[in-house]
């Protein structure tokens, strides 16, 4: 089985449209898990030790499983109890809640690198809960993570694939059906392969210039 | 005789097993400034942080300005106090500390009008023009639009003491405000606080090893050691005649290490 | 519900293919971690070349490119791979290239004098790598070794994908046979976290053996 | 010719490993994995009994995706495919099949009452909101798609139960397999709100054989013999017919004829 | 008169654009014991570096023990020298560093016998006789199997000279051997450096800021100042009767921070 030029330019139009779900699902994959693991982190440091337990708990499990059973489990096994999702959104989520459990690490490191002093500061300021949260320790701890959530991002990005088994006409799932009808293989999956390693490098470049553009907040 | 202002009540704390405060007493009157001398690891720091409620107590009490800090009184009970009334009281305190702590991510101008806007509502207007008028007293009207980084450190100094008195509080406490400054840096810090000193009514605590600053500053000195108030006095008779042995002991070190006192 | 206990038999017949998977997996990947991460700090331009080439392209492209085109492409350059060697190369080759990062970070970690002091003493490099570096790499890399390992088993779920019988797959054909969505899939989430329990359990006592009466190598 | 003594080289090789590769679906009843984990089903049981008499002593069954069959065939990961993959012109080209096997017309499984009123692939075609779940790479997308059913509303589903479940909490309208593999879907699930319709109008039967390599000619050629055989003892009638299967139907019809038709 | 036992022949060395060294030379005689002084980043360290192949030369020669330590001859031409001459010429050197630089997963012993057994093949046991012959003239023989972490930075520094001389090197390189221990500690390093000085005929540099210990050490002084040796003598004339602006200008400063000469 040779490579076959024609055959790729026939089905370049399919799998572009595929690289356009799996950008749009990784887009809105990184948007959830970044304030999902705000949430987690948050809840991580709660007070209420039963509150910070079963979040801790909560998030070793979903970091300690697969995320394709995850994805079928929410695709096939919640609509039994009435939570009925469709595919991308349900990709979505999966996504998300896993790599949410990630960037959780990523918040709570940054977190713990603001100082001490910072927060005496905002007591001794006054400042209540929420504000010292919101005008303090984020601002400061968010800026140095960036390069370190970009990274999972991408991490996400080639994960995207396994959205095909939830039915999400995502690039490997364009790339599978157009083998499935051709009966070839090596075209589709090669590209697809390019099309990742493309995207990857990009991302590379750009994770650089984040690393150089947001790496450390001068005191 | 009016009311102290503050009045510490036998109170201890301990870090683990260490006791670092044991049954400690004291009282500061209104407007009254008071210097904490003594050698390291005796709690100076401990009980300026306790004041400003960033450590907890193990036991005793403490009023301020009428008011217990610790506790709340509800139905004649003494009940610890909530986060609430906590805040309420946090209202009469500022502090400086030795690192400065400002915030790297505001400007100047920002670092002084953030507490004043959030928890008083002050109006940005109002805020800034109170702001102005700290940054002028402490000398750094012009820095209004830099950023902490740029500073040198007794800027930094200079702007943490603008900020703790947008808040205007009834007490401002100094835990050695110039020891991590460069020798050359200290005395602009140190003008600020006589400026402050001479012009206000505040009741200052201040933590130092800068024995004459302390000497022309306070009204009344005491001399910590392990927890508790070894001597006290006005400032002539613990620099000039120390009593206690301790007090002798520790003046003797200092000096020899080129202090003036 | 007679038959439930034999299926759960399959499961556990999966659960040993994604066991055995992630062993042989971690080997190949251990190995190609150190070739690489080493080969990243090699004084020789080619050795370099060759190491960062391999870490970008199994870094950039999907694992299930990856296995997909080892189990359906590379057949047709005359390398015919059972799914199982599939999967282990693939999955392999894939965390080997993320360890062989944390190879040269660890490498890397250590400080400057140690190289010196090598010198100085007249060792080899090779020597100074195998005697004086290296165990003291080993420490910082273990944790993140952990990680990977554990990163390793969830991805041994895709090759279910090339219809290799692990505990995703064993799942699924339960779930076809058996009508039952949840069972299959709530067992093999469990399985999964008590594996990647152990595996964290595991590197925890490793490294707590390692870094008996060593306190002042790392910091 | 020299092909020839390299496809007789082929089952020679079979004979001597003492096994053949055969990869089937997850799909009874084509196929059935019992709790035990023993390979049955209507495919397998035929194929382990010719491959029986062609003095191959076993078969080693593996359960692949659809579109993964007929790659791995041709990567050299399977002897041969027994799993209901029906004859086309386009898929004699790309194998080499046996004789008839296997017969079943085309299912659609749908809502109680049938609320969209499918009768047919264009029916979905027609209804602008209507999706229809198929295997991916079988030939229920290609039916779909081949009746204008556009590409979006051909959702892609990795195995039936994953395609009940999808009809059940409505997010296909419509699922479509081989008639008895519905029915056995029906079966497992219970579902009173379920209904089948079958056959598919318009949707011829399809036959599937036992699908080889190009190039193994040879061993199903040998493979065929031994099908007619059992055709004619009536064994195949015995094999096959438990599990819903017509003998007859297999029997009506040749390779040539499917593989010929439009 | 006997051969030098190290030949510096006109070097440079640049880091960047700033040139360390400027076209130094120097000889020392086989058994002598040179002292290396003078201001800091005039580049003391680097030329005991440049000695041990730790940095690169940009130009000039260096012979060590009758051979080229950069270069080796074929043929009648000197080429760049390649690992396994840089192996061999290592032989011959061995050197202490400031911060110790033990191996820290390794005990005492193996951090001794780890060098010989690898580059000189020596049994195991001939290699740890030979280390507790050495642990022994350090005064560590009791310290055997402990880990580094375990040690006092005076002990540490003293396993480092035992792990040198493992290695029977002609040249021993101090570089600042005492300036990262406590005051306390100091004095006993000095005292193995003495005792090795009077009781082997090694070749040894030694850098120092220690000017009494380098005046009772050093049977020459080389004064350094910006890449060049501005003076050089016997102990009692660079100490007592400096010639050089500049040496008096350095030794006038050590004496006024307090240092003994
Ligand atoms: N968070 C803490 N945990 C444990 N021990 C603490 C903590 N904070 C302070 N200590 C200990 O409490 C003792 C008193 O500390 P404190 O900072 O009040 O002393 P100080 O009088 O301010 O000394 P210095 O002059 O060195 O600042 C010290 O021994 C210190 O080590
Ligand atoms: N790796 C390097 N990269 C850049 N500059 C260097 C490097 N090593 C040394 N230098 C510079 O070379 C100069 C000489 O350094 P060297 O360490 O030899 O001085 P020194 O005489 O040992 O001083 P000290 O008494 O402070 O140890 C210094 O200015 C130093 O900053
Ligand atoms: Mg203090
Ligand atoms: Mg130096």
């Amino acid at each position: 089985m040779a490579w076959d030029w024609d055959f790729v330019r026939e089905i370049m139009p399919t799998l572009i449209q595929g690289v356009k779900i799996t950008i749009l699902a990784t887009i809105l994959g990184s948007i959830l898990a970044a304030i999902v693991g705000l949430g987690i982190a948050l809840a991580r440091r709660s007070e209420n030790r039963f509150v910070s337990r079963s979040v801790g708990w909560f998030a070793e499990f979903i970091r300690g499983t697969p995320l394709l059973v995850q994805l079928y489990f929410i695709f096939y096994v919640l609509p039994d109890i009435g939570i009925l999702l469709p595919p991308l959104v349900a990709g979505v989520i999966g996504l998300g809640l896993h790599y949410g459990t990630y960037t959780a690490e990523v918040y709570r490191a940054g977190i713990d690198n603001v100082p001490r002093g910072q927060w005496e500061a905002a007591k001794a300021c006054n400042l209540n809960g929420r504000h010292t949260w919101t005008h303090i320790i984020l601002p400061q701890a968010i800026p140095p993570m960036i390069p370190a959530l970009a990274n999972y991002f991408i991490a996400m990005f080639k994960e995207t694939p396994l959205l095909s088994a939830i039915t999400v006409l995502e690039l490997m799932n364009q790339a599978k059906s157009v083998a499935n009808t051709y009966y070839r293989y090596i075209e589709p999956m090669t590209l697809v392969g390019a099309f990742f390693l493309v995207i990857s490098l990009c991302s590379v470049v750009l994770l650089r210039w984040l690393e150089h553009r947001y790496g450390r907040i001068e005191r | 005789m009016p009311a102290p202002i503050i009045k510490v009540d036998a109170i201890s704390k301990s870090f683990g097993a260490f006791k670092v405060l044991d049954g400690l007493s004291m009282q500061v009157m209104p407007g009254e400034k008071l210097a904490l001398i003594g050698p390291s690891g005796s709690g100076k720091t401990t009980i300026l942080r306790i004041l400003m409620t960033l450590e907890k107590i193990d036991g005793g009490h403490i009023q301020v300005d009428g008011e217990q800090l610790y506790h709340m009184e509800r139905n004649g009970q003494l009940l610890p106090a909530d986060e609430r009334h906590l805040a309420k009281m946090r209202q009469k305190i500022g502090m400086v500390f030795q690192l400065f702590n400002l915030f790297p991510h505001k400007c100047v101008m920002d670092n002084v009008t953030l507490a004043p806007m959030l928890t008083k509502g002050t109006p940005r207007a109002a805020a800034e023009k109170r702001a102005m008028e700290l940054l002028d007293m402490v000398g750094l009207a012009d820095k209004a639009k830099s950023m902490p980084a740029q500073l040198s450190g007794g800027q930094k100094q200079r702007v943490a003491i603008a900020r703790a008195l947008a808040l205007s509080p009834k007490i401002m406490l100094f835990d050695e405000v110039t020891s991590a400054l460069d020798p050359e840096l200290v005395e602009e810090v140190l003008n600020v606080m006589r400026k402050l000193a001479a012009e206000t009514d505040m009741t200052m605590l201040l933590v130092t090893h800068e024995m004459g600053f302390a000497h022309d500053f306070a009204d009344r000195v005491l001399f910590f050691d392990r927890g508790r108030i070894v001597e006290e006095g006005k400032p002539d008779e613990i620099f000039r005649h120390p009593k206690q042995e301790r007090t002798q002991g520790f003046l003797k070190k200092i000096i020899a290490a080129g202090h003036r006192v | 519900m007679t038959q439930w206990s034999g299926y759960l038999g399959l499961i556990l017949q999966g659960a040993l293919v994604t066991i055995e998977l992630t062993l042989m997996g971690s080997v190949l990947a251990l190995i190609m971690a150190f070739l690489a991460g080493m080969g990243r700090v090699s004084r020789f331009f080619i050795v370099r070349a060759l190491a960062t080439t391999y870490i970008e392209f199994f870094r950039g492209t999907s694992i299930f490119v990856q296995l997909f085109w080892a189990y359906f492409v590379l057949p047709f350059a005359g390398l015919s791979l059972t799914p199982l060697q599939a999967g282990v190369l693939a999955l392999g080759l894939n965390v080997g290239a993320y360890a062989a990062e944390v190879v040269r970070g660890a490498i890397l970690s250590v400080g400057r004098e140690q190289y010196e002091a090598c010198t100085a003493l007249n060792l080899g490099r090779w020597q100074g790598m195998r005697h004086v570096i290296l165990p003291q790499a080993l420490l910082v890399m273990l944790p993140t070794f952990g990680n990977n390992a554990i990163e390793l088993l969830k991805a041994t779920s895709v090759v279910s994908l090339i219809s290799l019988a692990d505990l995703t797959f064993q799942a699924q054909v339960v779930r076809s046979q058996t009508g039952s969505t949840l069972m299959p899939f709530l067992s093999v989430l469990i399985i999964y976290f008590a594996l990647a329990l152990i595996i964290s359990w595991g590197v925890r006592t490793l490294e707590r053996r390692m870094a008996r009466g060593l306190d002042g190598v790392r910091v | 010719s020299g092909a020839q003594s390299a496809d007789d080289a082929k089952l020679e090789q079979l004979k001597q490993q003492g096994f053949a590769r055969v990869a089937i679906a997850n799909e009874p009843p084509y196929t059935a994995v019992a709790a035990d984990g023993k390979v049955s089903g209507a495919a397998p049981d035929v194929a382990r009994e010719i491959f029986k008499r062609l003095g191959v002593n076993d078969i080693v069954a593996s359960i692949s995706e659809y579109g993964a069959m007929i790659p791995g065939l041709q990567a050299g990961r399977f002897d041969v495919v027994t799993a209901g993959l029906f004859m086309k012109p386009e898929r004699c080209a790309a194998v080499a099949y046996s004789e008839p096997v296997l017969c079943d017309a085309e299912a659609m499984l749908v809502k109680k009452g049938n609320p969209k009123g499918f009768k047919s692939y264009e029916d979905i075609a027609k209804d602008a909101s209507a999706t229809v779940g198929a295997p991916g790479g079988g030939t229920e997308e290609k039916l779909a798609l081949n009746a204008g059913v556009p590409r979006d509303r051909v959702i892609v589903v990795p195995d039936g139960q994953s395609g009940l479940k999808m009809v059940q909490d409505g997010r296909i309208d419509a699922y479509s397999l081989p008639v008895l593999s519905i029915n056995d879907l029906m079966k497992k699930a219970n579902d009173p709100n379920l209904e089948v319709i079958a056959p598919v109008q318009g949707a011829p039967v399809y036959c599937d054989g036992a699908a080889f390599k190009k190039g193994d000619e040879a061993l199903r050629d040998a493979y065929d013999v031994e099908l007619a055989k059992m055709k004619k003892s009536g064994e195949f009638a015995k094999i096959i017919e438990p599990y819903g299967f017509s003998a007859k139907a297999a029997m009506s019809t040749t390779r040539d004829k499917l593989c010929a038709a439009k």
